[in-house]
Parts: C-alpha cells; structure tokens; sequence
C-alpha cells in the first residue's frame, strides 16, 4: 500500500476513535509490517496538515486522538450548555468591595468586610483578569491598591463604572427588604 | 393435521386432471412438469432455513419454474409445495403452522380452478380464485426486495464511522457568570453584615470618580510612576470627564495614594505614585520601566 | 465574526459532535443571526474541502455530521473486534416492512411475511434504536404501533423517508432478476 493511502487510512482510524488509538492498534489496520518509525512520521506529516485547522492530533498517554482545540470550546459548550459554576460569597463580596470602592488594599476589604480576606477569592479575580494591582499605598508595608480591569467592564457588558447599580438610594427600608428577602 | 391434508390433496387431486393436461400455461396444456419445476427432497432439506416462510418457498418454486406470478399454474406448483411440505414433516422437522395453512389454501385455489366458473355480471370480471394469493405474494417479493435494497445502503458501523473528535472539557477553565445584580446583592449583603453606615452607599459620581482615580494609578504605573501633571488630562474626555479627572486626582492626593510636587511657582507640576520615593526613581525616563507596554 | 471564522467552528463542532446537528444547533453557537443560506453555503464549502480526506460531511434526517468514507472501512473493521451487526433476512424484511408501511403493528407484519413475528427481530431493531412505538391501534389488545426512528435515517445515511430506495413494482422481470442476484 502506498503511503499516502497508509496516511489517510491512520487519519480515518483517528477521525473516528473513540479512544485513543496506540501504535500497535494503528498496525493491525495493515496487513504489511509498519516500523514504529514510518508511523510516527506519517502521524507527524497528520498533524501538521492540521495545524491550521480547528482540531489537533495529539498524543495522551494511552496513545493518539484528534481533540478539538481549546479556542473553539467555548463556541461548542453553547450547544450543551451546562448549569455555569458559581463565586462563592467571599469572591463576590471582594469584587463588589474592589468594584465600588476602588483603589483598595486587602486591609480596606478586611474592614468593610470583617473578616480576614480570603486569599483565593483575590487570586481567581486576578486570573481571571477582573481586577489588577494599580499602585501601593504608602503606608507600612506599602500594601497593593486593586482596582477593576477594562476586561472586568466588558466582560459584564458596562462602558463605565458608572454603569454599576448605583447604591445611594438604599435605606434603611430597602435594608431591611433585602434582609427579608 | 397433515392426514387431514393429505386426504384433502387425493380428493382434489383425482379431479385435476392429471395427462393429457398436468396444467394450462398461458393458454397451452402442459402435459409434464418442467424438468426445473422439481427439486429434490434433500435438497429442499438443505433449504429448510433458507425460506423465510410459505410465501418465501411458493416464490422460490415459482421462479424455479419460470411461470408467471400473474398467471400461475395451480396443479404443479400445489404438488411441489406438498412435496416440500411432506419432507419436511418426514423428516421430523419441526413444521411451522403457516406452511400447512398454505397447503390448505394453495389446495382450496386449485379446487376453485376446476369448478365452471359463474358467468360475471356485466363490466366485472370474473374473479380469479388465485387474486388473493397473487397479491399477497406480490407485495411479499416487494417487500423482499426492500429488505435487500436497505441492506444495501451504507449502514453507520458496518459501511461507516461517525467522527468524533474528543473534547476534553477540562482544558477549558469555565469562570462564573457574574452579573450586575450579582455585585449589588454582595454589597447588600455586605452593608447588612457591617452595618455600616451612609459613607459606604455609593452613587454614580462617586463611582465615576473611582473609575477615574484607578485610571490615573493605572497611567502612572504605565508611564513610570512619575509624569508631569498636564500630560494625565486628555482633552478628549470632554469638559465633565476633565473635572471627573480632576476630582480623583485630588482624591488620590488625599488618600495619599499620589504624591503632587511643584519645585516653584508656574513651574510644571509633577505627578508621582506615592510608593515610587524609593528605589525605582532609578529607572525614570527608561522604556525598561514601562511596565504595561 | 468573519466568515472564515464561523466555518472553521461549524468544522469544529461538527468534527466533535455525538449526534447530527442541524442547522439550529449550529446557530446557537453564534452571538450573531445566522442565514439559513449563509450557514448552508459554509456547510458546502467545508463539505468541498473534505473531497480529498477520508472522511465525508454529510447531510441526514437530523443534521449535519462527519463520517468517514466507505472505502477505509475494511481497514478501520480490524481496530473493533466486535463486529458490527449483519442482520438476517428476518431482520431486514421486518425492517423493510416497518419502514414501508410504517406504522405497522406485529399483525400487519406477521400478514405481509405469512410466518408470525420474530421477536428477536423486533427486539434487535428497537435495541439499534431504530423503530420504536409511535402508539397503538384501536382494536381488541391495542397493539403496539412501529415506526422507523431518525436514527434509522441517520444510519443509513437518509435525509428523510422519501429517500428510502423506491419500492419496485414485482412483474416476472423482475423476479428473474432477483433470481439471478
């Protein structure tokens, strides 16, 4: 059998696994004897036909499979949406602390917030590029000022920090409202 | 049931007509089965799994022949069935009830052949008694055929695989959604635990100077941490936005968050973050400095 | 987004997909209104640059999916020790007569056969998922009601009923040449 003809059978064969499929699996497709080196090669020459392409072909520990590249997931979980994770209390309280009162150190959250700042909640809003380190205020121990990034604006569909709900209309009422709700 | 049978086939079977004509077909009298009419009975033992049923045997024997389904001659295919019918039972085969259903229709057919016929009211035809099993053999070989037909389409897992590329979902971290109302209820939730007081309720314009106060940390930090004074304000931000501007620099000022300086009178005012006193002023002016460049 | 954009995720959804997908599944991956001609002529496009691989898009009763092309199954046959199914005659005139004459009950199938139903027949098919009771007919017993799935069209390759092969018209030629088949 020709090469090429091997190479799109080994290109068929990963199209279709279901799991990844080792080099001895990818063998017994042909009735000649295939060296682990021209296997490896054709795999090679496959993965780079498709290098531009939104799958890749790649190599997991139990052997090769096409795997849909990363950028485009976010379009396919739209087609099965699953129910989105939650932030919990402490995170959202941080970023509604960082968001209104902007620039803050951990100091000025761990006072309106009373209890000590949990540092995961600063970290996962940092990854996620939400809030980031503006400046230090210069007292001891110069602690960093977060603010909300432009990613943090867009991301919640704002053009501005004005656009957040404003508060100056909570009273005691609403307070109270909301403490029953 | 299959002496009942039997008896039932010597009766009809005397008044067939045996030679001079075994049978009509189209129109001719034929005097001998065809030799290709009979098969032998251990070979349709052999073929005994092969016939889906009694309408599968009876179009077998009847493409044997080569007679015309429309046109079928009664007498020899009737025996041929017994035959078959008959070696089955002979040989202890297990026997399903439609064959004998069969027999007994295929000889209630040729029965009705032979008996004159009455005369057909005018514009009808006269019924032929082998309409029923005609049509049912018909749409038995469409059938047939069908089955045949699908089997021959590409079928997924025999002819085809289906491409399934893997998805591997955790390489996607997925964040939470957060929405508008999501920070409001935090801040509630906060104003409810700390019970604080009126200086933490937040309206637009203090919200639009915090905007602009980490808009001018953010432009520091880019620009060194230490810029002349005019170069922070863009006109372009309009008259509300150059005050807005304004306000948090003041406010920075105040928080001690920046430092403004101005060695002497109507000489430029410069800006410096306020933690920049120590060691980076080393670096003022380089581009290495520019950290978010 | 571009257009060359939307292909390359329509190419990677339906690279990934379980089932087919149709054409308002694939809108729901897009933030903007999807032309059913737009999405129809990126389908061709794709569809055109696959010519050479070996696997094929096609359309089906419930969508769009890739599968791979006939001639490198004897080769991917070999990867799968178990074989897939080859149906009896039983089977495959059960299967006709459901698809046919949908919907049948086992009465009807039982009277177009002349022998009473398989059940396994039956059984193999429903357990393929393809037929499945649509309801039941309004007689002593109400008996169960069959009719083909759209993974049946799927499987077969089928955009809908219409396309089954068409049924032929039995006269003696064609009896011989079923004969001769």
């Amino acid at each position: 059998m020709e090469l090429t003809t091997i190479k799109k059978v080994l290109e068929a064969a990963l199209l279709a696994a279901q799991e990844p499929l080792s080099l001895a699996d990818l063998r017994k497709m042909f009735d000649e004897e295939l060296s682990g080196e021209v296997l490896r090669k054709l795999l090679d020459k496959i993965r780079e036909e498709w290098q531009d392409r939104p799958a890749e072909l790649v190599q997991l520990a139990s052997g090769w499979r096409f795997r849909t590249r990363v950028e485009f997931m976010p379009y396919l979980e739209r087609l099965n949406p699953e129910k989105p994770p939650r932030y919990s209390r402490a995170v959202l309280e941080t970023l509604a602390i960082i968001a209104y009162r902007q620039p803050v150190t951990r100091g000025d959250i761990e006072e309106i917030r009373g209890v000590a700042v949990n540092t995961h909640a600063i970290r996962a809003l940092e990854e996620r590029g939400w809030i980031d380190v503006v400046g230090h205020r210069e007292t001891p121990g110069r602690p960093a000022l977060y603010a909300t990034t432009r990613k943090f604006l867009d991301d919640l569909g704002l053009r501005s920090l004005t656009e957040l709900p404003a508060l100056e209309a909570v009273t005691q009422t609403n307070l109270e409202l909301a403490d029953a709700a | 049931m299959t002496a009942v049978l039997e008896e039932a086939l010597s009766e009809t079977g005397e008044t067939s007509g045996l030679p001079p004509a075994l049978a009509r077909i189209y129109g001719q009298p034929l005097a001998t089965l065809p030799a290709d009419l009979y098969i032998p009975p251990d070979a349709l033992e052999v073929m005994l799994d092969a016939f889906e049923g009694p309408l599968d045997l009876l179009l077998y024997l009847i493409r044997k022949a080569n007679i015309d389904i429309l046109d079928i001659p009664m007498a020899p295919l009737t025996r041929q069935y017994l035959d078959y019918v008959e070696t089955m039972r002979a040989q202890n085969l297990e026997l399903a009830a439609e064959y004998l259903v069969m027999a007994a229709m295929l000889i209630e057919i040729k029965s009705r052949m032979l008996l004159p016929r009455p005369k057909p009211a005018e514009g009808e035809e006269a019924e032929d008694p082998r309409a029923e099993l005609v049509r049912r053999l018909m749409e038995y070989e469409q059938i047939k055929l069908a089955g045949q037909k699908l089997n021959g389409l590409d079928q997924a897992e025999r002819d085809f695989l289906w491409v399934e590329t893997l998805v591997e979902k955790t390489l996607l971290k997925r964040y939470p959604e957060v929405g508008l109302d999501d920070l409001k209820e935090a801040w509630l939730g906060i104003l409810r635990q700390a019970r604080l007081h009126k200086h933490h309720q937040i309206g637009r314009e203090e919200l639009s100077v915090r905007e602009h106060m980490g808009i001018i940390l953010r432009q520091l930090k880019e620009q060194g941490g230490y810029v002349q004074f005019e170069t922070l304000f863009d006109p372009a931000m309009g008259a509300p936005g150059l005050v807005v501007h304004f306000l948090a620099m003041l406010e920075l000022a105040r928080e001690r968050l920046v430092e403004i300086t101005q060695t002497e009178p109507f000489q430029p005012i410069y800006v410096r973050q306020a933690f920049t006193s120590g060691t980076s002023e080393v670096n003022y002016g380089t581009d290495d400095d520019q950290e978010g460049a």
